[in-house]
Formats: C-alpha cells, sequence, structure tokens
C-alpha cells in the first residue's frame, strides 16, 4: 500500500515566498505560448508540422467519436411487436434524481402477460441530469439513453420535453464514422472503439 | 414360520363371504368380546399385544384408543383407513377382498372399545371393487343382525359405512382423510388436537389401518400375548409384506414381525431374476428411505429399521436390480408426491414440485453438478416443516437416494445422453 | 397467565395466547404470511417457524399455545434457515412481476425477503403458469400466479363476510385460488380481501396502476361513510397527482380499532372518496344571482351578513333558517351553534334530513345512517329535536309560505330527502339561500351564494359515531382552491357580525367544545388522536334512535 | 512652456486611441493567448464576409453586443446611480494617462511639444489619486444594484482595492526617494542615465524589491485573477452581478484600462519609460563607443515605440500570470495585502533611505 498521506514537509522560506513557483509556472505557460504560437505562425505559412498547435476538435465541422457508452438522449425499445417495453413501473421515475420523468400507466387486459403499459412517458431534457439512473433501473431494459444525440435545444421549455412517440421512435447511434484531421492523422469513431474495446 | 392369521382365508375360495368367515371360526370373538369382556379390558388386550398401527406410523394401537376421552358427550368414531395409495403398497386390498367379515369383526370390536356407534370405512376412489365387495358383505352383516341394534343381543349397536375417496394420496393422512370424510377438501388439520380427541365432524375418532383392525380378532381371541410373542420386541405378531418390482414371486407375504429383508426377498419371494444383482431395496412403501444391497439383513420391524434410518412405514418391499435407473426412479417418485401434495403449506407444495422439474432436467441431460447438492438442500428444507408427513415421505425418498447413489446421479449431470452439461453459471436473465 | 421466555425476553400473558401473539407482546416480530389475528389459524405458509425448548422440531409460532414456562427462540440459526428455506419456497413459483404489480414496495414477499432471506436464485426452472389479471368481482382483480395460498381471503371470506365466495382449486403447485364457479367476489367487504392479502395476488381495480404506493403519504382519519365511524388511513398522492388523473386521494385503507372496525371497513366506505377530487367541488366562494361570479373570502363574508342583518331587520330573527349538516365536525357544529344560535340569536336550526330511500345496513359495520356524526351534533344541540326551533320540513314548509326569507343551507342536498319541486318552490322563494359545502349539487344549484367547504380530507377535526365515540380526522391534503373548514366559514362570517370566535385551530374549538358542551366534557384532545374516545364506555345506541328520523 | 490648443488635442487623441484600442485589442488578446497557452484554438469563428481575420472581430463583435443587448436594471435598483456607476469606474480610469509621459520633447515645427498629455509636477500623487477613486465605480454600482449578492461583491472589491492602495503607495516610495521627483516626465529622465557607463538606470535595478510588490499590488488593483475575488465571473459573482450590456462592458473594459495603467506606470516608474538604452535626444551613443545620428523626430518616434513595447510586454506578463495563477482565497488575499505586502513595501522604505544616507 501506498500512504498517500504523506506528511507536507515544511516550506523552505524562497519556497514560502511563491515566487519560484510563481516563476516556473509563468515560464511553463510562456513556452506553450511561444511554442504554439511559432507552430501556428509555421502553419499559416504552409509548413507541414508534426505536431499540431492545438489540440482542439472544430465543432460542428468535425464531431468528436461517440462511445458506445456515452449518455445521449433517451429512447424507449420496443419489443418484437412493435409495442413499448416499458411496462410503465415507475422505477426510472422513482430513482430519477432530478425528477424529470412523468409516466402514466394504462390497463392492458387483453394481454395478462403484459397488463401495464404506459399511457404517457415524458421526460423533461431540460430538468434531466443525464445521469443514467433510469436506464440502470430500469427492469425491462426499455430505457436506454444510446441515441448518440448531444444537441439537444429547443425555443421552448415544453419543447423540451420528450414524449412517448417520440421516444419510440428513435433509432440507437450507429457507429457514427467521424473523422477529423488531427494535424494530418485522421482518426475515425472506428478506430477509437476498436481502441476501447482491446481495453477494455 | 409362525402361522398365518390373515393371508390363510386369501387362499380360501369365497373367503370374502360370512359363511366361509364363520366357518373358519369368524365373529367367535366379537361374541365373546360383547358378552364378557368391558370397553377397557379389550384396550388393555391390544396394548398387550404389542399391535402396532400396521398403515407406516406404527404407533400402539391400544395406546391410541385409550386416548379416547372416557366421559365425552359427543359421540365417538371409528375410522378405517383403507386409502391405500403408497406406491408398493397393496396389502389392504387383498384384506379387503379377503378377510372381510375379519375386517368387520376388527371394526367391531374395536368400535366396541372405544365407544363408537358409528365407523366408517374410508377406501380410496380407485379400489371400485373392494368397495364393491365392502358394501355388499356390509348388507349381509346387517340382514343377519351382525351390524346396526343391538348386535348379538347385546345392547351394542353399530353403523358401518363404506366412504370412498376421490383419488387422492393425501387423504390416507388421517386428518386429511378426516376433512375428506367431513365432505371438504382433503387437507391436513394442525394437531394437536389430535383425531382421538377431536376428530371427524369435531368428535372424538380413531381412525385405524385396515391391516391393523384386521388382526383385531385374533388378537382378542388367542390373547394380546399370544400375539405379542409371535413378533420381536415391542412390535407385536405378524405383518402383511408386499413385495414387488425385480423378484421372481412378488405378492403378500404375512410373516412374522422381525423377518429379515434378505429372507424376504431372497426366501419368500423368490430372489432375484437370475444373473441380475440387487440393487436397491424400498422397505416401505415409495416414502420410506432406500436401502442399499448391504443393507438387507435389517429385521423388518419398526425399530430396526427406524435405527438404521429407514422405516417400515406400509411394509411395501420394492426390489430394484442393476437395470434399474436410480435418477429415474427417485424422479418418478418425485413425480408422484409433486402431484400428490395436496398444496396446502408452502414447503411440500413448492418444494416437491421444484425437486420433480430438477430431476426432470437432469433426466432430459442438462444437469449440473449443483443439482445435487440444491436436491439435498431443498428436501432438508421440506423435512419437517410442513403440516403432515407427506413433506417428509417426499424428502426421505429424495434424500436417501441422493446420498446413497449419488455416484449415479453425479454420472447423471456431468454425460447424460451424451449431450454435455450447461453451463453451471445461470445463462443471463434477460435473454 | 402463564410465563414464558421469548429470545430471552421473560414475558407474562394470558394462557391460550399463541407464541406469535406472546412475541408480538414483547416486542420481538416473527414473520407471518396465513397468520391474521382477525381470522382463524391454519398455520400454512410456515414463514413463523421458531424453535421451542424441548420439542423435536420446529413449531409454527402462529398456531403453538404458549405454555408456562416455555421457552421460545425465534434467531436461531435453524430458525433462520427454516425461514430462508420458506423464502425460497414461496418464491420458487412466484412471478418476477414486482414491476407491474401494484403490491409492490407494501408487498411482504418484498419485505421479509429483504429481512429475512436475501438469498440469491437457485431456481433455473420454468415457473407454474396460472391465471393472471382476472376480475374475480367488482372491485377485485386475482393473479393467480403471484398468489401464495396463504387463504386469508379465503377465510375472510367465510369467516368475516360470511360470503364463502373464494375456495382454493386443484392440488399442490397447481393449487389456485378461484371463487366458486358461478360467483363474483361481491360482498360488501370485498376490498378487505385486498387488505389482507400479503402479496399481490388480489389488487384494487380502482387505484390499480394508478401510482406507485411509495408515492403515497398516509393520515390517520375516519370514514365518514356512515355512523359506524370506521377508522382509516387516507393514503395520498400529493407529489406526483398527474397519476391518477389528479386525483389527490389515491385510496382509503382501514385502521385497526377493535372497538369500531377491527381491521375491516365496508367497500361503499372504501370507494366513497371519489368526491374529494371531483369536478363538482366548489373551488371559491361564489355569487349566483343573476351572472356566476367568483368572489373572495372578503366580500363573500361582508355580502352575505349584509343580506343576512338586512332579513333579520325587516322580517325578525324568525325568518331565518339554518340547516347543519350531520357530515360536519364537531368542532364545525359547536362553531355554527355559537355563531347563529348564540350570536345571532336565531332560532330554527337543524340538521336532520331523513332520506327518501332508507340506507342499505347490516350486522357488521354498515350502519343505515350516512353520516359520521348524527350522535355529535345530537349531542351539540344543533337539533330542532333537541332545541326549539322547526325541523328541516318546517323551515321548507314556512320557506313556502314565505315565512321564512333566509336558508343556510350546509351541506346537504335536500332533494335526498325531500320531493325536487317541494324544495324548489321552497328556496326560490326566499330573500337570501347560502349553500356552504365541498361539491355542487341541486341545492347549492338554487342558492344565491356557495361557499366552499374543505372536504374530510382536508380538515381536522372530530366526529361522533352511532356508539358516541369521539374520532378524531386530520388533514391529509392541503384544501381545495379557495375552501376552508366549515367553522373557519362560520368564523369569517362571524367576523363580520362582530360575533367573536376566538379560535385559531381546530384544537381551540375543541377545547372549547369540551369546556362548554356537557357531553363531551372533559374530553382530552390529545387523547383523540388513534383509537378515539367512547363518551359512554362504548355501549351502542340501540338502533332505531341512531337512523336519522 | 504653452502649447496649442491643437496639439494638446491632438495628445489627447493619441492617447485616448492608444489606451482605448489597447483595452479594446486586450479582449481578444486575453482569448488568443489563453488559448495558446492552452494548446488551443481560441475564438475564431466571427467573421466578416467568411474573413476571420484570426478571431479579431471577436471584440467588435462583442463591442456591437453590448451595445445591443438590453440594459437591464433591477427595479429597485438606484436607477441614477446605477447608471452612473459603470462610466465613474471608466473615467477614473481614462484619466490616470493624462500624466503618463509616452516620449520626450517633440520639435515639430519649431514648436516643442512634451509628449506627455498634462505635465504635472506632482504626477505620481495625481495618479494614485485617481487610482483610489476607482473603488467608487465599483462599491457604487454593487449597492446601487440593491442585489446582496452584487453589494457583497462590492464589498469584497472595496475591501480588496483600499487595502492594496496602501501597499501600492508605499511600495513606490523607494523609487521617489531615489527620484527625487514626483514628475513622472522627470522620473524617466531621470532614468537615462548610466550605472558604470553601460546600465540603464533604470528603477527596477534600483528597486528591483519595490518592482516585484508594486507589478502585485498594480495586478490586485486590477481586479483580475488571481484576485479576482470582488467578481469572480464563473463562480462566486461579483459587483457588477446586476450589469448586462454596455453597463457591464464598461467594467470589463476599467478592468482592461486598468491592466494598460499598471503596465504603463510600471514601465514608467521602473523600466526607464520610453527611455531606449543610449538613445540620446541626437542618436544614438554606445557605450563602447559609435554613434548614429537621428533627427528629432526619428529618436521621438523611437521613443514612443520603445515605450509602447514595453507596455505591450508588461500587458502579456500581466496576461500570462492572469492565465496561469488559481484564484486567492479572499483571506488569503486580505493577509497577502496587510501581513505581507505592507510590511515588506515599509521595510523596503527603511531600507532604502539608509542606503541612500550611507551612499551620499
Amino acid at each position: 500500500m501506498i500512504n498517500v498521506h504523506d506528511k507536507h514537509k515544511p516550506l523552505t522560506f524562497i519556497e514560502k515566498t511563491y515566487l519560484p513557483a510563481i516563476v516556473s509556472g509563468v515560464l511553463l505557460t510562456s513556452r506553450h505560448f511561444f511554442v504554439n504560437l511559432t507552430r501556428h505562425i509555421l502553419r499559416a505559412f504552409g509548413v507541414k508540422l508534426k505536431n499540431m498547435a492545438a489540440v482542439t476538435i472544430q465543432y460542428p465541422e468535425f464531431l468528436r467519436p461517440l462511445f458506445p457508452r456515452l449518455r445521449t438522449m433517451h429512447r424507449l425499445t420496443r419489443r418484437e411487436d412493435g409495442t413499448p417495453r416499458c411496462v410503465a413501473c415507475m422505477m426510472c421515475e422513482t430513482v430519477c434524481p432530478a425528477k424529470c420523468i412523468y409516466i402514466i400507466a394504462d390497463e392492458k387486459l387483453e394481454n395478462p402477460q403484459i397488463e401495464k403499459m404506459p399511457r404517457s412517458f415524458d421526460i423533461d431534457l431540460g430538468l434531466c441530469v443525464f445521469c443514467g439512473y433510469c436506464v440502470e433501473a430500469c427492469p425491462e431494459d426499455a430505457i436506454r439513453m444510446d441515441t448518440g444525440i448531444l444537441e439537444i435545444s429547443n425555443y421552448t421549455r415544453n419543447g423540451m420535453i420528450l414524449d412517448l412517440e417520440t421516444m419510440l421512435s428513435l433509432e440507437p447511434m450507429s457507429s457514427r464514422y467521424v473523422q477529423y484531421d488531427r494535424g494530418g492523422e485522421v482518426v475515425s469513431a472506428d478506430y477509437i472503439d476498436e481502441r476501447h474495446r482491446s481495453d477494455a | 414360520m409362525a402361522g398365518k392369521i390373515i393371508s390363510k382365508f386369501f387362499d380360501i375360495d369365497g373367503g370374502n363371504t360370512i359363511d366361509v368367515y364363520e366357518r373358519h371360526g369368524g365373529y367367535q370373538s366379537i361374541r365373546r368380546v360383547l358378552k364378557k369382556m368391558a370397553p377397557g379390558q379389550v384396550t388393555d388386550e391390544v396394548l398387550k399385544s404389542n399391535l402396532r398401527g400396521l398403515g407406516g406410523a406404527g404407533f400402539p394401537a391400544g395406546r391410541k384408543w385409550s386416548f379416547i376421552p372416557k366421559d365425552s358427550p359427543k359421540p365417538k368414531f371409528l375410522v378405517v383407513n383403507a386409502d391405500e395409495s403408497e406406491p408398493g403398497t397393496f396389502k389392504d386390498r387383498y384384506i379387503m377382498d379377503r378377510y372381510t367379515h375379519g375386517l368387520f369383526e376388527g371394526i367391531m370390536i374395536a368400535s366396541y372399545a372405544i365407544g363408537a356407534n358409528k365407523a366408517f370405512i374410508y377406501i380410496r376412489g380407485e379400489y371400485v371393487r373392494q368397495a364393491e365387495n365392502l358394501v355388499e358383505q356390509i348388507k349381509c352383516a346387517y340382514d343377519r343382525g351382525y351390524l346396526g341394534k343391538r348386535i348379538f343381543g347385546t345392547n351394542f349397536n353399530l353403523d358401518l359405512v363404506v366412504h370412498r375417496g376421490a383419488g387422492a394420496y393425501i387423504c390416507g393422512e388421517e386428518t386429511a382423510l378426516l376433512e375428506s370424510l367431513e365432505g371438504k377438501k382433503g387437507w391436513p388439520r394442525m394437531k394437536p388436537p389430535f383425531p382421538a380427541i377431536e376428530g371427524a365432524f369435531k368428535c372424538p375418532t380413531i381412525v385405524n389401518n385396515v391391516e391393523t383392525i384386521a388382526y383385531v380378532p385374533t388378537i382378542l381371541q388367542e390373547g394380546g400375548e399370544w400375539f405379542s410373542e409371535l413378533g420381536s420386541e415391542r412390535n407385536g405378531g405378524l405383518k402383511l409384506y408386499g413385495v414387488s418390482g425385480h423378484v421372481k414371486k412378488p405378492g403378500v407375504y404375512e410373516l412374522p414381525m422381525g423377518t429379515s429383508l434378505r429372507e424376504i426377498i431372497y426366501e419368500h419371494a423368490g430372489g432375484l431374476q437370475d444373473g441380475r444383482k440387487l440393487k436397491a431395496v424400498v422397505p416401505g412403501g415409495s416414502s420410506a428411505p432406500v436401502l442399499t444391497a448391504d443393507e438387507i439383513d435389517v429385521k423388518m420391524d419398526y425399530d430396526s429399521l427406524a435405527k438404521i434410518g429407514s422405516m417400515l412405514g406400509s411394509a411395501g418391499v420394492i426390489v430394484m436390480d442393476d437395470t434399474t435407473d436410480i435418477v429415474r426412479a427417485l424422479y418418478v417418485v418425485t413425480r408422484f408426491y409433486h402431484h400428490e401434495s395436496c398444496g396446502q403449506c408452502t414447503p411440500c407444495r413448492e418444494g416437491t414440485g421444484w425437486a420433480e422439474r430438477i430431476l426432470k432436467r437432469i433426466l432430459d441431460g442438462n444437469g449440473r453438478s449443483v443439482d445435487i447438492d440444491n436436491l439435498l438442500n431443498i428436501a432438508g428444507n421440506i423435512m419437517g416443516n410442513t403440516i403432515c408427513p407427506l413433506g417428509d415421505a417426499a424428502a426421505l425418498p429424495l434424500k436417501s437416494y441422493l446420498t446413497k447413489f449419488r455416484a449415479d446421479f453425479e454420472a447423471a449431470v456431468s454425460d447424460r445422453n451424451g449431450v454435455g452439461k450447461v453451463a453451471d453459471e445461470p445463462v443471463s436473465l434477460l435473454n | 397467565m402463564v410465563k414464558v421466555t421469548i429470545d430471552g425476553i421473560e414475558i407474562e400473558i394470558p394462557k391460550g395466547t399463541t407464541v406469535i401473539q406472546a412475541a408480538e407482546q414483547a416486542g420481538i416480530e416473527i414473520p407471518r404470511y396465513c397468520y391474521h389475528p382477525g381470522l382463524s389459524i391454519v398455520g400454512v405458509c410456515r414463514i413463523c417457524l421458531v424453535e421451542i425448548e424441548r420439542m423435536p422440531k420446529l413449531q409454527v409460532a402462529c398456531y403453538t399455545p404458549a405454555t408456562e414456562g416455555m421457552v421460545v427462540h425465534t434467531n436461531t440459526e435453524q430458525v433462520l434457515e427454516a425461514r430462508q428455506a420458506v423464502m425460497e419456497f414461496l418464491l420458487v413459483n412466484h412471478p418476477l412481476d414486482c414491476p407491474v404489480c401494484d403490491q409492490a414496495g407494501e408487498c411482504w414477499l418484498q419485505n421479509f425477503y429483504m429481512q429475512h432471506a436475501l438469498h440469491d436464485s437457485r431456481m433455473f426452472e420454468n415457473k407454474v403458469k396460472k391465471s393472471k389479471a382476472l376480475q374475480i368481482g367488482p372491485n377485485v382483480m386475482l393473479d393467480s400466479e403471484r398468489c401464495i395460498l396463504c387463504s386469508r381471503c379465503v377465510r375472510f371470506c367465510d369467516e368475516i363476510s360470511k360470503s364463502n365466495e373464494l375456495g382454493i382449486f386443484n392440488r399442490g403447485d397447481r393449487a389456485e385460488l378461484q371463487p366458486y364457479p358461478g360467483t363474483e367476489l361481491d360482498n360488501d367487504y370485498s376490498g378487505n380481501t385486498i387488505d389482507i392479502c400479503p402479496v399481490g395476488a388480489l389488487t384494487d381495480r380502482d387505484f390499480r396502476f394508478r401510482t406507485r404506493v411509495w408515492y403515497l403519504s398516509e393520515t390517520e382519519s375516519i370514514c365518514p361513510g356512515c355512523s359506524t365511524g370506521c377508522n382509516i388511513n387516507v393514503h395520498h398522492n400529493d407529489q406526483r397527482t398527474y397519476k391518477a388523473g389528479g386525483s389527490r386521494v389515491s385510496r382509503l385503507k382501514p385502521r385497526y380499532n377493535p372497538d369500531v372496525n377491527e381491521w375491516w371497513m365496508c367497500d361503499a366506505g372504501r370507494y366513497g372518496f371519489t368526491h374529494v377530487d371531483a369536478d363538482s367541488r366548489i373551488l371559491a366562494p361564489t355569487r349566483s344571482i343573476g351572472e356566476e361570479q367568483e368572489m373572495s373570502w372578503g366580500e363573500a363574508a361582508s355580502e352575505i351578513m349584509t343580506k343576512l342583518r338586512e332579513v333579520i331587520s325587516v322580517h325578525g330573527k324568525e325568518s331565518v333558517g339554518v340547516i347543519l349538516s350531520p357530515q360536519m365536525t364537531n368542532e364545525d357544529l359547536f362553531v355554527a351553534r355559537r355563531f347563529f344560535r348564540d350570536g345571532l340569536g336565531l332560532k330554527h336550526i337543524d340538521f336532520e334530513v331523513a332520506p327518501l330511500t332508507t340506507g342499505a345496513k347490516d350486522d357488521f359495520l354498515i350502519k343505515a345512517d350516512k353520516n359520521p356524526n348524527t350522535a355529535g351534533a345530537r349531542l351539540l344541540g344543533v337539533g330542532a329535536r333537541q332545541g326549539s326551533g322547526m325541523t328541516v320540513a318546517e323551515m321548507l314548509e314556512a320557506a313556502r309560505k314565505r315565512k321564512l326569507r333566509a336558508l343556510y343551507i350546509c351541506h346537504h342536498d335536500l332533494a335526498n330527502g325531500f320531493a325536487v319541486d317541494v324544495v324548489e318552490e321552497a328556496l326560490t322563494a326566499q330573500d337570501l339561500v347560502v349553500f356552504q359545502g365541498p361539491n355542487t349539487n341541486s341545492t347549492s344549484a338554487l342558492a344565491h351564494y356557495v361557499l366552499p367547504a374543505a372536504a374530510f380530507v382536508e380538515k381536522t377535526g372530530s366526529f361522533t359515531n352511532y356508539a358516541e365515540r369521539v374520532q378524531m380526522i386530520h388533514t391529509a391534503v392541503t384544501p381545495l382552491g379557495e375552501s376552508k373548514a366549515d367553522w373557519q366559514i362560520f368564523r369569517s362570517l362571524a367576523k363580520e357580525a362582530a360575533i367573536s370566535v376566538p379560535y385559531f385551530e381546530a384544537e381551540d374549538v375543541f377545547q372549547a367544545l369540551t369546556a362548554e358542551v356537557e357531553a363531551f366534557s372533559g374530553l382530552p384532545y390529545a387523547g383523540l388522536a388513534g383509537q378515539g374516545i367512547a363518551l359512554r364506555d362504548g355501549q351502542a345506541l340501540p338502533e332505531s334512535e341512531t337512523v336519522v328520523a | 512652456m504653452t502649447e496649442s490648443i491643437g496639439i494638446v488635442l491632438g495628445k489627447l487623441a493619441f492617447v485616448l486611441l492608444f489606451v482605448l484600442n489597447f483595452g479594446g485589442v486586450l479582449t481578444w488578446v486575453e482569448r488568443k493567448q489563453s488559448a495558446l497557452m492552452q494548446d488551443r484554438i481560441g475564438a475564431n469563428r466571427a467573421a466578416i464576409f467568411g474573413f476571420r481575420a484570426i478571431g479579431l472581430f471577436h471584440g467588435i463583435a462583442d463591442a456591437v453586443k453590448m451595445f445591443t443587448k438590453e440594459s437591464f436594471r433591477p427595479a429597485n435598483a438606484e436607477k441614477f446611480i446605477f447608471t452612473l456607476a459603470p462610466a465613474i469606474s471608466v473615467f477614473f480610469a481614462l484619466i490616470g494617462f493624462a500624466v503618463i509621459p509616452f516620449g520626450d520633447k517633440l520639435l515639430l515645427g519649431g514648436t516643442e511639444i512634451n509628449l506627455q498629455l498634462a505635465p504635472l509636477n506632482v504626477g505620481v500623487l495625481y495618479l494614485f489619486a485617481v487610482a483610489g477613486m476607482a473603488v467608487y465605480g465599483v462599491v457604487l454600482g454593487a449597492w446601487a444594484s440593491r442585489n446582496n449578492y452584487a453589494l457583497l461583491g462590492g464589498l469584497r472589491a472595496a475591501a480588496q482595492m483600499i487595502s492594496y492602495e496602501v501597499a501600492l503607495g508605499v511600495s513606490i516610495f523607494g523609487c521617489i526617494m531615489i527620484y527625487q521627483t514626483v514628475d513622472l516626465q522627470e522620473i524617466v529622465r531621470w532614468q537615462g542615465g548610466y550605472w558604470g557607463g553601460w546600465l540603464p538606470a533604470w528603477g527596477v535595478f534600483l528597486q528591483p524589491v519595490g518592482f516585484i510588490l508594486f507589478l502585485t499590488v498594480g495586478i490586485a488593483e486590477t481586479k483580475r485573477i488571481p484576485f479576482d475575488a470582488p467578481e469572480g465571473e464563473s463562480e462566486i459573482i461579483g459587483y457588477n452581478l446586476e450589469y448586462s450590456g454596455m453597463g457591464f462592458g464598461m467594467f470589463l473594459l476599467t478592468d482592461f484600462i486598468e491592466t494598460v495603467m499598471i503596465a504603463a506606470i510600471t514601465v514608467t516608474l521602473f523600466f526607464g519609460g520610453w527611455q531606449v538604452p543610449y538613445l540620446m535626444p541626437d542618436g544614438f551613443h554606445f557605450p563602447w563607443g559609435g554613434t548614429v545620428e537621428l533627427a528629432n523626430w526619428a529618436v521621438a518616434i523611437l521613443q514612443v515605440v520603445s515605450f509602447t513595447f514595453k507596455v505591450i510586454f508588461f500587458l502579456w506578463l500581466q496576461m500570462t500570470i492572469r492565465w496561469t495563477l488559481p484564484r486567492f482565497r479572499y483571506d488569503q488575499i486580505m493577509r497577502l495585502g496587510w501581513k505581507y505586502l505592507l510590511p515588506i513595501s515599509l521595510a523596503n522604505i527603511v531600507i532604502t533611505g539608509f542606503l541612500i544616507l550611507m551612499l551620499k
């Protein structure tokens, strides 16, 4: 076991002034500043460099590849006959820390094997914190957060509410094949996925 | 070999008729009892005879009779348990078929002893011919005045009724039998109160097996001590052993209590088919724990068998030779108990079905190595935790088969039918 | 009395007490399914197995009588193992319905699994299939797969409702609860089978799927359905009213009171709460002379008092009739008495309206008098029979003849007690008709002013049942809209009339009531909660006296 | 010395353009410099006809936004003061530049022009007087908002600025003792000398401790990271909470102008102001011999350029520090100001005085 609670060594006088630390900090940031400045200028003049000056991905022209486990907009899954898997058990509603799920149950007596179905199932994305507890709590694998939809915005508050039909119509994210230029190196989502899988 | 008491009538033509019975000394005992003995003396005599409840539990019959409250104002009943449903048992059928009036005489004596004026024979629904015979012979007895009012000119009245069950094994259990007799569903009652205090129709009731009652006239004729000496210590008299299975001469053999199992199988029942080896013996009906071939030197009486962890039960000996598939045998037994569980209390209701399904899966080639221990655990959990002994009856074979023939089961779960075993881990519940 | 030792606790109990009851008294909870104190003992579930010294096998605690010197252990290894085994057996064929099962959250299988079992499943086999979602009665839904065959409901129908509708059919694990062929579970107490069902086999068709039980809050109250005054718990849903279509009260459940209703209540009472959230609720004080117009309490009080004073000054005090209601609490009636009788000096005050059709009754819980507080109103002397004024019938007659010029009617739908044209003629002949009540009815339609009163779940107060037992109701949900408790309405009117009603809480009213009214004197307010207090040692009044004449 | 109105207005225009443009550009610099320091690209989206000009238009976009945005005023706010406060803030930040000399004398058409807007012989005192007024804008703005959070921010700002003002004044006494003048133009001229014939006699060499103290305190006066407890944009919110639109913009601008101001004062006091090493009024005179003759106007331009570059360097330094250090906790700020900076400044005066006496 490594003892991480190492006792602080008493600081020397010089250290106590914090000036060396400030200077070295300023030097570090300055180095980045000048190195990157130089690279930018060189690139502006068409010089090919091994490393890029910035790691920023230029959204929205380029999108980050989405990892399969990323929690994105919710969807509801269906049974083989197309009806919602959801049985309106309200586990997700109960566990939801943001209290953004609103379910009203309906009785389906035609099929006693299912009995209970949601009449309405609303998620207020304006309140949702994307914690994924609803997915964890679901005993029927009825709710998933794998649509890959991240850009969620609306002009009205009501527009932020997902309803049953919308969530049933959503599909899981296809392997979003996203490429972006990273200083001449092209990285794809699949590549990252692969690496991710081999790590796992 | 001691003389035969009941089975001597088996070979007599028309042994079931009143005339033949009386010609062989029948209805003497009751006459004497009614004239000369007080009810208490009868009970004492039976007590002396060490006659035990031959239906399976082995509770001394005289003791049971003595539990009847003397001063109860309620009517008392005698119920003869003829619901002989235990697999491997068929002795009562013979008695009812061939020793009918012996049984009646026993009923009369027992009724006199306990002060009952009404007796029932609760016969299992499947015994159609036997029931018809009983009804017919009861009619004869009534015609002769042996039943009904003022029997043999004494003040003793007795009505005898045949009640046919509807085919439930559990109705062989005395309280379930009483429920059924009352017209309800055959669900065992909680004890206490015992039937002797509060039985049929909430009145003091004695429930005795056919065989037990059938020995009573002889005991009263010859004396309790005489009968007692026929058997072994504390297990008085003779016993009808029904032998079935892989023997040359299956049948009912009347032998003294304490005859060794080996003697029964090899001397009386003619031994196994040539070239076969003995694998297992069930000594007392399917619910009795199984014995291996090494254990058959045991004396066939209640105490000796209990000592080696089995029981005499109804003395239905089932012999299995080496061609027997022990796993299937246990499955069949368990399936029977699952089918016959009354469904009242939880461990038996759920446990028997579960055990059957596990055994079925093993037979289908999908056994898992944990199944054996699970089955043993299930059996242990049923044992002793139910209202009636059916739970024990289901659990005992499970326990004994699994422990004594574990190797067979292990072979079954490992490479049954060559299908190969399924992974021990449960498959994902979501699939 | 016998002395027994349970888990080391020595306790003295009356002879004949069973071990499970003795343990309860010692504060030890033994799990149970089939045992119910109100029903006969069958000992079938086997979960209550305990170890008793000098007994070879485990014994069921529910059936075994405690005897002198008995030493019981409820938490030995053997007991825990057996308990766990029984739990496992119970769950062998129990479907994994918890997500859709209404019982989830108050399910004894769930609770005891968490408390006593927590085993991993060893079950790889298929479960036994039985019928699901079977409507076995107007109020009850049966799911046989979930049934653990504890037979409580069967025994209830045999022993309590004595209607024998239910039976267990078939054997072994195929055994199934069913109503007998050709019958359905439609006795007057069928809802109780749902309460006593420890699992989700019997569920409430009214409550089914409306909400989840863990969203509910619970408030002690009294059923206002008849003069029995069954003790109930109001289960209300405050946070998620969008479930159950906006209704705040989700269900009523009986509350144990050995002197009134034991564990039970009738279906009429159980399902008779819908008016609380009905569309017919009056939400604000309304003036309905000419065009209907909502108004504030201040406006309403001053307008009504002005008109009332006008009537009194022109026609005299004899020209005003007040019809109170036995639906109101003792507190409401007391403040009404203080305001109308003592304050305004009115003479014609009554509360009794005999219904045109006599209510159903039986010899168990259901009383013909469908009002919870008739006895209280009588004891408070706010009836014509107790005072000297006109009865309601006389009032209507006088109103028709315009001898009465103003009527103040609380809660009553007069059409229930009188011919419609009589009521209409009488009310239209008035200068002022004020109706005060929670819901609109044919009488409120004829009133000049309609005042919203809080429903019984929205106020605190006390009812006096037929046997003169004073019992408390408590505020479960906030009053709908502008409505407030009847006594608060009288208080605001009294303020306009400069009559002192110095009460701020229902408790204040009650204290004044006990001080002023002989029959109630000495009642401790704090003692009312829970089981209530009988005014005359629980002796029931003769039935004839309790039926509203 | 008399200068025509035209010349004064010209100088005024020059200084204002100089300062305001620096202020504006600094918004861009802040974004871009931080981006470079953090391996990012930085603001680059604002474009005119697709021409992005490496994000330079963002400053313009910001200005357009600030001007067009609703200037919201809380219902209960003190209307007059609420509106006035940002203006006070900017005003006092700007007028300080009047006394900053950005060059020596320029001879234009025979007229001698002093490259200093207001040749005040009490320049330093004026500067600190003006700087002391800056706190009013902040406190008044905070108070007038009638918002508890804003008021708390304003209180923090007031406490911080007043505390550090003490140290600010005291930290430069050393310099003044050496320069023997408080006229800023004179101070710069004083620094035109050389020690040992080659080392420019800049204040920083005479007063290294004073320089560090002044720079530290100066940064604190601008209320920027690591001393941004008064506003704490992202987390603790501050005095400008209720301001939007240009009101907020003016507070923002004040910060940047103060940044320029601190840079300018630092350069003037410690880095020889407009001085270019070895540049005499008639051209370069290198210590190793050799001269380059230059016309007076060329010298003046070199001086202004020199001053400008020195200011730019200190702007860069302040930005670098702002994007390097984390925020101090409020108690740390107070402790640093009162328990370290002030005593050290006082000690600096004593030691300086002692050395002056010794060396006389």
